[in-house]
């Protein structure tokens, strides 16, 4: 990758955090309500994802959306505007955080039923498919989505239908508050995948650049051969499941010591050490990033509510 | 006009779409090498190909979520449930996925989906096998729920639930497929969301739907031979529901039986007796009857099945009721 | 006499039937180490340990299949499903297996299970997440469906669930946790499937359940000031449906109005109108309205939100034309 | 196994046979309605398997359950009287065919939701482990309900909880008409409990011998490390689906071929030239049942339907 697309790799990293952090005020002052779950800790893993794939293929994720939403190309603007339920934001304020898309982004949503979204990303691909075309459809889903039944459905009619999805677990080691062993038959999530004779590897989703060469080569595996591939990354979310979560299910020692292999910092190192750039231009960057956020925020409060007479709107498209 | 039965009406309007729009495409459960379970799609297979009929694992929600999933890539699927009552083993997909992710993003998402699903008792399938839980349905705003009771109708409205861009449950009838009527020759469609007078009458106004105007229609003509004429108004939709030839007839009746072969409790007769109360409180005469399955789980034993499920007699009786 | 909140209530009922009986034990996600994601089971798992609260994966069918098949040996487990909204990820064991098991294979399986599933809207969570779709779960016999409004009903309600011997869907509202009643002190049960007068009143019936009860007894309060005193009748069971109170409310006040927080068409208000005009037509003075939610997916934005759900104004507005 | 046992699992496959050859008659008759899946080639699956459990072990399957029933010890009167609708049936003619049990066999159904059962084997087998107990419950599936989410669910709860259940799956490669090949990603089913870390095995499930064999081994292995294990049992059934099948998915050829092995056939050779038996002392056996199966058929006609109030007993416990 080059050192320009490299650099837009930690500009989104940084935004994405920044941008959790300012919804995360928020949300504490009661601008933002309903269920809000933050990337913080994981951005590696959807940026390494995003960027590996051509503006063609799919994206769909769960209601942990922001970072992929950002990802994918949706403006700050619109990712706040959409958290303070407005009618400028991604989806019209009748979403919420749970809800971003923007298909024209091809970036086909957040999802807030565990697993749901899984037959659902078997259906894309398999649009794609009946078409005629090879894009691939990225779907992204938690370690806990793993066990339930969508989850299961979905793989196994990718894979006999011959349907080009890659799959991405996210395991950051819980669903809420149970860890992969207290939920799941098996603790490395890919070996879900021979279930299924799928595919499957184990990247290191702290790792931006490690999860861009895996997503690279997965996509191409699915390309290619018109067939699934399983790609899990191991990741942990540094704040609460989403925002009142009590935390009785970890140490705070435990959320310390996967600080220290922040996504963000370990990229930093990276860059610099790589020498694809200085200290002063990622702090450029990250001043140009809080620039961004505060923007967003400007225009996200400054935006109209939805009318409302859109509560009536868009439930058919044909009346 | 050619008289058909309702599977050669089902079966014809399927293979016009496909013919007319390459986009669609039919997905479920032995509709392809065995021919749909009921016969509805015999011969799709060898007409249009794997690509087009496609058997899928025994597995629902892969069904209605990849329907929905191609849907939203701009393909038109039509999903066939085995029968409705699998529709519970992908309920999330149906009432909860499909009729919000139009609103719920803004509008972006359309799914223009049709689900078929066969419902419906009688045939001594047990508890599990043998309902007719379509009210249940039609509770979903974002969902539009189609169930016709003669051949011309499940033409018309199954082709126009096909060219919709809104997810459609369309419910078809087990005990029905049979039943022969006169269909338009050539193209032609129906509106979904118009209910339609079947039968002409002064006396009394039947309201019902699919399986329900059958045996409406059975004791309409056994009340005329006593003199009584019931005007009968066939819902076709049940969401959005159109009231109007309802109400037209009702206050042309002031008397209404509503028959459906559901559960009456929280069932189809509820939320339209309602309606006519709210609507025509002036034009009541008598209190509006229900004529509808017993509040039992079905049983196998055939004798106790019929007597669980609504039958002509019971519908004769209750017109007699209002009427009294 | 204390006064707690409906959370507290809740929390009681299960720690004193587990306290009472062995067999009692609670499964679902996140009631153990995260003590339920409402608190209701907070400190449960400190208390009895993981065997007797258990977290499970994130997979429905297994939660109620599996307390199902415990329920068929004997054990008594009450199942938490997070939201509501995930009882269609679930349906089948919930609508077509746990209701008809009994029934099915001649009265030998028995299955003593409570499902607790929260549910309503206002809480911002968007269209898949403030589903009160209670009515669909009342329509299927071999189902009991209660849903309490106040603390007192709550824990005695959930007290006999425990102890039944049929499946029951408990449903309890997202924004009551932190509403406070009066409990009567020490041990108590009321029976399933009674409605109850909450407030007496000589010019009008209000009939609702849960939610609705909140917000019809702040209408009714206003509606005194005015001079206008309404009667509410609680249902607390959807299923059995107990009219009695109703009928005996209506027959005085000759006029109701019903309030739901679900969406209107096919919900719990036409059952209850339905039957109201089956029941005491001679007693009608004017038409029943029902007062329920808007026929949209519940959006995020609150001020949409709360548009499209139910509110105090709306049930004042509804008596007054009524009582017109 | 004795002699006197292995003639007993003898005249149970025969017992079985005739019993659905009478049944298929009786259905053609119209004297019985409803869906009837006959598991005439399969009878060497669940007499093998039902042989081997203790009393205490907990027998489910699917609708496919007239086999399980009669291994369970349920008399052919009251399974003849069943399908027959009769109050004097298993379920007092309100399950039929598909819903046969007794609980005092430890028999706890068929049941007509593909893949249904299998969370509710679970259930069973948690009732056992809350109890205290280390009974095994004995789950039986075809190879179609290994692709539905149910599935799925219940296999990860039992490996996950450590719940006894020994899961069968009767693969008789096809599910309706839909093979193996065509619906689910893998074509050796055991190698589905690999996505559950799970043991498993495959056994050739025509030789009653050898399913007996196998399913003793694998429930002491249940039994003693309270796990799950799951036991593949490859077969065929050489009738139609149920009985309204115009198999238009096999060719006569194939059901030829696995007719060379039909499991009686198999077993009576075994038998032979084992020298369990003689030819004669077989067919003693084998009239005795035409004699079990006549007098079936005269209780199941003579006994009483049931009557009208029934229609609304058994819907509660407590009215
Ligand atoms: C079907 C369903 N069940 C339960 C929930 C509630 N819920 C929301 S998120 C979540 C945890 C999911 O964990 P995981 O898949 O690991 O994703 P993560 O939150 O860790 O990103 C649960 C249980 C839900 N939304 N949908
Ligand atoms: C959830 C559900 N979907 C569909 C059906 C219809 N159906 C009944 S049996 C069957 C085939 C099952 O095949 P398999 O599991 O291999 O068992 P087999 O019939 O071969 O014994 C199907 C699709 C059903 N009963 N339940
Ligand atoms: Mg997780
Ligand atoms: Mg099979």
């Amino acid at each position: 990758m080059n050192k320009k697309d490299q650099l837009e790799l930690y500009h989104q990293m940084v935004l994405i955090r920044r941008v959790e952090e300012r919804g995360a005020e928020l949300y504490q002052q009661g601008k933002i309500g309903g269920f809000m779950h933050l990337y913080i800790g994981q951005e590696a893993v959807s940026t390494g994802i995003v960027a590996a794939r051509e503006p063609r293929d799919r994206v769909i994720t769960a209601y942990r959306d922001h970072g992929v939403a950002i990802n994918c190309g949706i403006p700050a603007n619109q990712v706040m505007a959409e958290l303070l339920g407005k009618a400028t934001g991604t989806s019209k304020g009748k979403g919420g955080s749970m809800h971003m898309a923007d298909t024209s982004k091809n970036m086909w949503g957040g999802h807030a039923i565990v697993g749901g979204h899984l037959p659902i990303a078997s259906g894309l691909a398999l649009g794609d498919q009946y078409a005629g075309n090879d894009n691939v459809t990225i779907c992204m889903f938690g370690d806990g989505a793993t066990n339930i039944g969508y989850f299961h459905e979905a793989l196994n009619l990718a894979k006999t239908w011959g349907l080009r999805v890659l799959w991405i677990c996210e395991n950051n080691i819980y669903g809420m508050g149970t860890s992969v062993e207290r939920a799941s038959a098996v603790h490395e999530i890919r070996q879900k995948a021979e279930g299924y004779g799928m595919k499957n590897s184990r990247v290191d989703g702290m790792d931006v650049m490690k999860v861009y060469e895996a997503t690279k080569e997965a996509i191409e595996y699915v390309r290619k051969n018109s067939e699934p591939y399983f790609l899990e990354c191991t990741t942990y979310r540094y704040r609460g499941h989403s925002m009142g979560d009590p935390e009785r299910y970890r140490k705070q020692e435990e959320v310390k010591k996967w600080e220290e292999s922040d996504p963000i910092g370990i990229f930093r190192r990276q860059l610099i050490e790589g020498k694809i750039a200085n200290a002063k231009a990622l702090d450029d960057i990250e001043a140009q990033v809080m620039d961004e956020v505060a923007k967003a925020v400007e225009f996200a409060e400054t935006s109209p509510e939805p009318a409302l007479e859109d509560l009536f709107t868009d439930v058919y498209v044909e009346n | 006009m050619a008289k058909i039965t309702m599977r050669e009406a089902i079966s014809q309007a399927l293979m016009e779409e496909m013919d007319r729009d390459p986009s669609v495409f039919i997905l479920g459960e032995e509709v392809g090498v065995w021919g749909g379970t009921y016969a509805v799609t015999k011969g799709f297979y060898d007409k249009y190909g794997a690509a087009r009929v496609k058997d899928t694992p025994i597995a629902e929600n892969a069904i209605i979520g990849a329907a929905i999933g191609a849907a939203m890539t701009g393909q038109r699927p039509v999903a066939e449930l085995m029968t409705i009552n699998f529709a519970f083993s992908a309920m999330d997909y149906i009432v909860n996925q499909a009729p919000k992710l139009h609103y719920m993003f803004g509008g972006q998402f359309t799914v223009p989906m049709v689900i078929r699903a066969v419902g419906g008792g009688g045939r001594q399938l047990g508890a599990t096998h043998s309902q007719t839980p379509d009210a249940v349905f039609a509770h979903f705003p974002g969902l539009k729920v189609v169930s016709p009771g003669t051949p011309e109708d499940a033409k018309g409205l199954l082709k126009s639930a096909i060219r919709s861009n809104d997810p459609i449950l369309f419910i078809e009838h087990a005990t029905m497929y049979q039943i022969r009527g006169d269909v338009p020759d050539g193209e032609y469609t129906i509106p979904i969301g118009k209910s339609k007078v079947q039968r002409e009458g002064k006396d009394i106004t039947i309201v019902t739907y699919c399986k329900g105007l059958e045996l409406s229609m059975k004791a309409a003509e056994d009340l005329s031979k006593e003199g009584i004429e019931a005007e009968i108004v066939d819902l076709r939709t049940l969401r959005p529901l159109d009231m109007e030839p309802v109400l037209e007839s009702f206050m042309k009746t002031n008397r209404a039986v509503i028959v459906e072969e559901g559960w009456k409790s929280y069932g189809v007769g509820a939320e339209v007796a309602s309606r006519i109360y709210e609507e025509a409180f002036d034009y009541l005469d008598a209190p509006i009857l229900r004529v509808a399955q017993k509040e039992v789980p079905l049983p196998y034993n055939r004798t106790l099945e019929q007597a669980a499920l609504p039958q002509v007699p019971d519908i004769i009786a209750a017109v007699k009721e209002v009427l009294k």
